[in-house]
């Protein structure tokens, strides 16, 4: 099939004092070997979610259904005991927060070893080595040093790619990195992109790269998945979806970069225990219909390779002007 | 002026009391605590209607019987009806505690609200002065002082009173620094408040919520060392039926009547942890950083 | 490290003053004189002379000012002189020495104990949040919180002395005097840091990077132990120095029920006999072991918590 | 989603194994028994004896510690006493007083030493008598004029009249010589070294001593190897504790424990009238107990022997006077204060006490009838004898106070006159002469304060036949001075009498030859050992 992820009809929802969160809700996406896709969304869309649901790291009163289909395995419901066989050697997750996301009270050498001693067998003495020699390839200066230090010594730029260096450590065939920039300074998300870039280039890995920074994206990703409420409202090659959007959200979206003025979307998320009827978009679109309100549209193929989830997507898929010029470093520079 | 600034956050705080009320029917354990201290606040104002018999009447031809059916928990080796002197027992623990409780947090919200209302040197005096006594072991201050003023429970209250302030004053302190940067209370000064005024009407009433937790805990606590202290010869005189004392009573007749033993015991333990329950869920709702932990993590 | 360090031995000067100066007063308290108190305890109660109880007073420095009173004290505490006990007579100082290892032994095995329980109930109860398991125990910690240790001291020695004659009653001597009183103790620490384990416990589980270690593909139970616990242990050690100070509280009437002749009981006696020099020891003493065990808690504190370890040592 | 797999498991092993290591700490810690009688004949049985007092070991030097020392032996007196209290020799083999009756003679056995190999002569006598004459109390009231050492075996005491007490109270443990050695160069007391059948072999202040056999002992050499004294203040705890088979004798125990500890196969209790009673001290120098009508109702308010009956077990003797019926010198027509309620009531309304509104308090001008009894918890008995006391007394309208304090603070209470009532237990025979007993209790010149006797009690007509008691010899005379002063001690009731003591010791049913002597002077260890 070539897939190498396939998830299908992905539901996970959080019973909480409040009601029920429902942060997925029927996410349908493919990613194929050697790929990089995107999943891009305003904070609190269920992207994150998706990705652990992937690793299956939700919390105790979460509630997965559909299914997860890694390399034809079923992940959704396999025995914790299973899946952990999958995570850092098959799955690896760059977490978000890398100031929070290192233990505070070991040291970086020993985070990274402990990968290699669990994923390669490696004894601890070879493992050590060989965080060294990971930290020493992303550029960290006398990593033998380093490797003796704690995180709260590191700068964030250094704790993201020990971060890194953590997720590819173990060689997997899939790297989930959620939001690996979000709050950074523009500095830092530069290094950043930099690093996901190199370890792109080193590894030839498939990579689900869940951000809220659309320009992070366009800059890494071959495909690009758009979620909103929990849904995927739009996907396709990074170059369709930016130069052909279709979904009134994504557009929204890329009119909100700062190179295109800073137009934000107007209204805020819906909160994921009380989605709204019909399409989940339609009281911020400013194409709503009648309809809008009442059916709720399905993920229809458009083009080739690329989906989208609007009523009208047949009237909006029609070539606009470029929205989206240049790339991330001019930028950045 | 007062209207104006009082009206809603007379609203406010009634919205959050009926809340606390509604939380508190969730949280089980808090509610059973409650539920236990009422029946014992019912029992000791009752207490002459549910016993038959005077707690302190002695009948030494009956002495060190265990339980029968004219004497619900047997008597002691006076021939006291053991039952009902537990019942009058718990006045006397409800009340000492309760007491020295209040007591306890009149004196530490007192300086705690000069401490931080006022600031400067009688900041740092008062707050020298809890760092000192915090140093000392409780117990054993509170034991030096109840000791050296006599044995006697009122003794043992001052004693409580005066190593238990601190830890107040500490809380008060901090939450009064807090508020006072509030606008409304920037507001209510720039109007012309006074300084009581201010204090009473505005930064006390939102320094209580942690106060009355602490204070429903050391209710417990205060029980505890009341009786503590007691046992150890230095609290209440017999023939007061305090649980301590009684327990220390009991224990040359272990062997023989253990019933003197368990049961006073028994009474402090329930006493003690329906208070910590009532405390520890009271804690649970008014301290929204840890409510909220629960859900923070999706 | 250096500099922490000094800044916070510095920061006892104040303390150690006004710990001082409460525990002088504590004589001032006492109805009556002070120096006819002392007489009548040299001369085994009798009824000291007038004549003799002015000296004194002279001797004493009682007809000057508090604050000069309390200068000498204090210097003479300084150079180890706590001054003589009123009963027997002797040095308080040698007497708290002699006493000191009963309740040294009670204080680190109860304390053992209570960690020996507490830690791995506490982690359980975190793990198994709302389980049958962490109520329970949990219940069970409020309740070993709200037991009465006189009581509990009671009950063990009913059941294990008198009822199954395993373990002496009380005294003082081998390994087998000590464990029900370190029992007793125990449990009642336990209860609390139990409580305290779980809380921190759950703190540390909700942390990102216990996520990381999860993703990392780490078993359950080395994520656990080889990365939760560490952190989730800084707060239990610094509060078991609080705890040290409060096995020695519980010294006091836990020595006096088993009859081990400690500090605790040392205390108790004293004040039961209004000897002020020996309660004035104690007092000093306890205070001293207490200030102390915290100072050490705060070093090994910042020995287990990286960031201070270095921020204050970098600074 | 279950995330407990394996983890779960190796923490509740964790949990398991640390259980298990707790309670295996206490689990192989069964207590050996101490002796494996029966179980291999040629085995010695281990002469060693462990003793639970009361009292601790605080001090060792005689002159203030004397009881404690001659008790467990370490020292002799010159004088003893005897089984039925008479005085007969002890370091002196003889004594004689001169004709002009001011002059002591004492002959010294010869070839006595002491622990530390010095010889005891006359001498050293003296030399340990000038030493108690000097720091302690004992001679206070004796009217000593010299000490002298006639000879190296005779030693002569001058007095400056005649003191009849003298022998009895050189039978008291004060006046043991100590070896000279006993003192440090500064002249401070630094071990005990005396004569007795016992030599101390370490000493814990205020827990234990322990003594081991004095081989060269000049009387009965002990069988016991080794005893170890401990102080343990409470009755229970010592009660356990021999059940526990961690003591071999556990003295002054509460009456009420007779009929437990006798139904244990294991242990045998003695009961011993012993010159000691219960007393409660009155307060003479403030209202109400100024007033001798008060104190006659409150005697009679008293039931004493439903006290002994109920709190004392039946085994003490409730008192009509100072003294036990046992004793030679009781005036045997003393009728004491029969309980009469009404009588009470009668008296106390005579002197102005009524219930007034109905209170069930008496009042007199408005003040209620209050009165503060001070006791102290080292003798069990005493805090639920006071609780008992306080419920009659209510019946008569009294309201008692207890205060239970421990025994210093509650002798320097008395000492400032802050009691109305004091309870205690007084001994009577430390010196085996009445007259002693009564001089310290009852003569003005002791009644001012300190002391355990009468308190603001002073009688003209008392001071004078105590003084005569102490100035004849003859003891038909003697007995009848007593008979008066207790009949008139009974009457002005300075101090009221409730029950004599009938000491419970009980011992393992191993220890043998254990007697308690009735004036507590002595433990008599050299006639104990362990065996069948």
């Amino acid at each position: 099939m070539g897939y190498l992820l396939n998830i299908e009809n992905l539901e996970t929802s959080f019973n909480t004092g409040d009601g029920v969160v429902k942060a997925v809700n029927g996410v349908d996406l493919v990613i194929e070997e050697g790929e990089i896709m995107g999943l891009v969304g305003e904070t609190g869309c269920g992207k994150s979610v998706l990705g652990l649901s992937i690793m299956g790291l939700l919390p105790t009163n979460a509630e997965v259904k559909g299914t997860i289909a890694y390399k034809g395995l079923n992940l959704t419901g396999l025995p914790e005991k299973e899946i952990r066989k999958i995570r850092g050697k098959e799955i690896a997750l760059i977490p978000q927060n890398p100031s929070t996301s290192l233990n505070p009270v070991l040291k970086i050498g020993f985070q990274v070893a402990e990968v290699f001693h669990l994923q390669q067998r490696l004894p601890w003495k070879k493992a050590r080595q060989a965080a060294i020699e990971m930290l020493r390839s992303f550029d960290f200066p006398d990593p033998g040093k380093r490797a003796e230090e704690y995180p709260h010594q590191l700068s964030g730029g250094m704790k993201q790619r020990v971060l890194a260096a953590m997720g590819i450590a173990g060689e997997p065939s899939l790297l989930i990195a959620d939001e690996p920039t979000k709050g950074l300074d523009a500095l830092i998300r530069i290094q950043v992109v930099e690093i996901l870039r190199q370890l792109v280039l080193r590894t030839s890995a498939t990579m689900l790269l869940i951000t809220h920074d659309l320009k992070v994206a366009s800059c890494l990703c071959d495909k690009i998945a758009v979620m909103y409420a929990g849904e995927i409202i739009e996907t396709g090659p990074t170059r369709d979806i930016l130069s052909l959007p279709r979904h009134p959200y994504t557009r929204g979206l890329i009119a909100s970069l700062p190179s295109n003025g800073l137009v934000p979307v107007r209204g805020l998320s819906p909160s994921l225990i009380e989605l709204p009827a019909g399409c989940k978009f339609h009281p911020r679109c400013n194409q709503a219909a009648k309809d809008c309100a009442q059916k709720h549209p399905r993920l229809e193929i458009v083009d080739d390779g690329c989906k989208v989830r609007c009523l009208f997507n047949d009237q909006n898929c029609k070539p606009e002007k470029k929205l989206f010029h240049g790339s991330f470093q001019k930028e950045a520079g | 002026m007062r209207g104006v600034l009082t009206g809603d956050r007379y609203v406010w705080q009634k919205k959050r009391l009926n809340r606390t009320f509604s939380a508190l029917k969730e949280n089980k354990l808090a509610a059973v605590g409650l539920i236990i201290i009422s029946v014992l606040v019912l029992m000791a104002v009752f207490a002459p209607l549910i016993t038959l018999r005077d707690p302190y009447e002695q009948n030494l031809e009956i002495r060190l019987t265990g339980s029968n059916e004219k004497y619900l928990m047997g008597t002691d080796q006076f021939g006291r009806c053991l039952f009902s002197r537990l019942i009058y027992g718990i006045r006397i623990s409800l009340t000492t505690g309760v007491i020295s409780a209040v007591l306890t947090m009149g004196i530490g919200v007192f300086t705690g609200l000069l401490a931080g209302y006022f600031g400067g040197i009688m900041d740092e005096l008062i707050m020298r002065i809890t760092d000192i006594v915090l140093s000392f072991p409780s117990i054993v201050l509170t034991l030096v002082i109840a000791g050296v003023l006599g044995p006697d429970l009122k003794n043992i209250i001052i004693a409580l009173a005066a190593v238990g302030w601190t830890k107040y004053a500490r809380v008060v302190r901090g939450s009064v620094l807090s508020i006072k940067e509030q606008e409304y209370v920037e507001s209510a000064k720039a109007l012309g408040a006074s300084d009581i005024y201010l204090l009473c009407r505005h930064i006390l009433p939102n320094c209580m919520g942690p106060v009355i937790v602490i204070m429903t805990l050391s209710i417990g606590g205060a029980i505890l060392s009341i009786a503590g202290l007691s046992f150890l010869g230095l609290g209440a005189q017999p023939p007061t039926p305090e649980w301590g004392m009684m327990l220390n009573q009991g224990v040359p007749f272990m062997r023989r009547a253990p019933h003197l033993t368990i049961f006073p015991g028994l009474a402090i333990m329930i006493t003690v942890l329906a208070f910590n329950f009532l405390g520890d869920g009271l804690r649970d709702i008014m301290d929204p950083r840890l409510k909220s932990k629960l859900f923070q993590k999706f | 490290m250096l500099r922490y360090l000094l800044r916070r031995i510095l920061m006892l000067v104040p303390i150690l003053l006004g710990v001082t100066l409460i525990t002088f007063s504590t004589m001032h308290l006492a109805p009556g004189d002070p120096a006819e108190l002392i007489l009548r305890g040299r001369l085994g109660g009798a009824d000291p002379p007038r004549q003799a109880v002015e000296e004194l007073r002279e001797e004493m420095g009682l007809n000057i000012p508090f604050y000069v009173q309390y200068g000498k004290w204090l210097k003479k505490v300084i150079q180890g002189d706590l001054g003589n006990s009123f009963r027997t007579g002797r040095p308080v100082l040698t007497e708290l020495l002699s006493r000191f290892p009963a309740t040294l032994e009670l204080a680190l095995l109860s304390t053992l104990i209570s960690l020996g329980i507490a830690v791995p109930v506490g982690i359980i109860s975190a793990v198994k949040r709302n389980s049958f398991l962490d109520i329970f125990s949990m219940i069970g910690a409020l309740l070993g919180v709200s037991m009465p240790n006189f009581w509990l001291a009671l009950l063990l020695m009913m059941f294990f002395s008198l009822k199954l004659g395993l373990l002496p009653v009380a005294g003082y001597g081998g390994f087998r005097y000590l464990v029900l009183p370190a029992v007793t103790l125990g449990t009642g620490m336990a209860a609390m840091v139990a409580r305290l384990m779980r809380s921190s416990m759950l703190e540390i589980i909700s942390q990102d990077y216990i996520l990381t270690a999860k993703a990392k593909g780490l078993p359950y139970y080395r994520v656990i132990t080889g990365h939760a616990l560490k952190n989730a242990l800084i707060p239990v050690v610094t509060y078991v120095g609080l705890q040290l100070g409060w096995a020695l509280e519980g010294a006091v009437i836990v020595e006096s029920i088993f009859a081990r002749p400690g500090i605790g009981r040392y205390l108790h006696e004293s004040v039961f006999a209004r000897d002020f020099p020996a309660i004035q020891g104690c007092v000093l003493f306890f205070a001293l072991v207490f200030v102390f065990s915290n100072l050490i808690v705060d070093i090994s504190y910042a020995y287990l918590n990286p960031r201070i370890r270095y921020e204050k040592g970098m600074e | 989603m279950s995330r407990l797999t394996s983890g779960k498991n190796v923490l509740l092993l964790l949990l398991l194994v640390m259980c298990l290591l707790i309670s295996g700490c206490g689990g192989n810690k069964v207590p050996q028994e101490k002796s494996a009688e029966g179980e291999s004949p040629q085995e010695k049985i281990p002469q060693e004896l462990v003793i639970g007092s009361p009292w601790t070991p605080k001090e060792l030097d005689p002159v203030s510690a004397g009881w404690l020392v001659l008790r467990i032996g370490l020292v002799d007196t010159l004088v003893a006493i005897d089984y039925d209290i008479n005085l007969v020799p002890g370091l002196a083999k003889s004594w004689e007083i001169s004709s002009d009756e001011l002059e002591w003679t004492f002959k010294l056995e010869e070839g006595v030493k002491f622990h530390d190999g010095t010889p005891l002569n006359a001498e050293a006598v003296k030399w340990s008598l000038e030493r108690v004459m000097e720091k302690g109390t004992l001679f206070k009231d004796v009217p000593i004029k010299s000490i002298e050492a006639r000879g190296d075996y005779t030693l002569t005491i001058v007095t400056e009249e005649l003191f009849a007490p003298l022998a009895a109270i050189l039978a008291k443990g004060e006046a043991a010589p100590v070896s000279k050695n006993s003192l440090d160069a500064n002249g401070e007391f630094k071990e005990i070294i005396g004569t007795g059948p016992f030599m101390l072999s370490s000493w814990i202040p205020d827990q234990e001593a322990v003594l081991v056999r004095n081989d060269d002992y000049w009387g009965k050499i002990p069988t016991l190897d080794k005893v170890v004294y401990k102080g343990i203040p409470e009755a229970a705890t010592r009660i356990m504790m021999l059940e526990n088979k961690e003591l071999d004798v556990a003295q002054i125990l509460p009456a009420d424990a007779v009929e437990q500890l006798e139904a244990n196969p294991e242990i045998k209790v003695y009961t011993k009238p012993i010159l000691r009673s219960r007393v409660i001290v009155l307060n003479m120098l403030r209202e109400p107990f100024n007033d001798l009508r008060v104190r006659k109702a409150v005697n009679h308010a008293i039931d004493r022997e439903s006290i002994v009956k109920h709190i004392m077990a039946g085994v003490d003797v409730a008192a009509s006077g100072p003294f036990p019926p046992t004793t030679p010198w009781v005036n045997k027509n003393l009728q004491g204060y029969p309980y009469d309620l009404e009588k009470a009531k009668t008296l106390l309304a005579e002197a102005g006490w009524k219930d007034s509104d109905n209170s069930g308090i008496i009042k007199k001008d408005g003040k209620p009838f209050t009165v503060d009894l001070i006791t102290y918890s080292t003798r069990a008995e005493l805090p639920p004898m006071a609780e008992v006391i306080q419920d009659q007394l209510k019946k008569a309208g009294i309201q008692v106070n207890i205060q239970v304090l421990e025994t210093g603070a509650a002798q320097s209470l008395r000492e400032e006159g802050k009691f109305d009532m004091y309870l205690l237990a007084r001994n009577l025979g430390f010196a085996p002469d009445p007259s002693y007993y009564l001089m310290s209790d009852f003569h003005s010149k002791n009644t001012g304060g300190k002391g355990w006797g009468a308190y603001g009690f002073n009688n003209k007509h008392v001071d004078e036949l105590i003084e005569l008691t102490q100035r004849t010899t003859n003891l038909q005379e003697r007995k009848k001075y007593f008979a008066k002063l207790q009949e008139i001690i009974v009457d002005e009731t300075p101090v009221m009498f409730l029950n004599h003591y009938v000491n419970v010791t009980a011992v393992r049913s191993n220890v043998q030859g254990y007697n308690e002597h009735p004036t507590e002077s002595c433990f008599h260890l050299e006639n104990i050992y362990i065996g069948e």
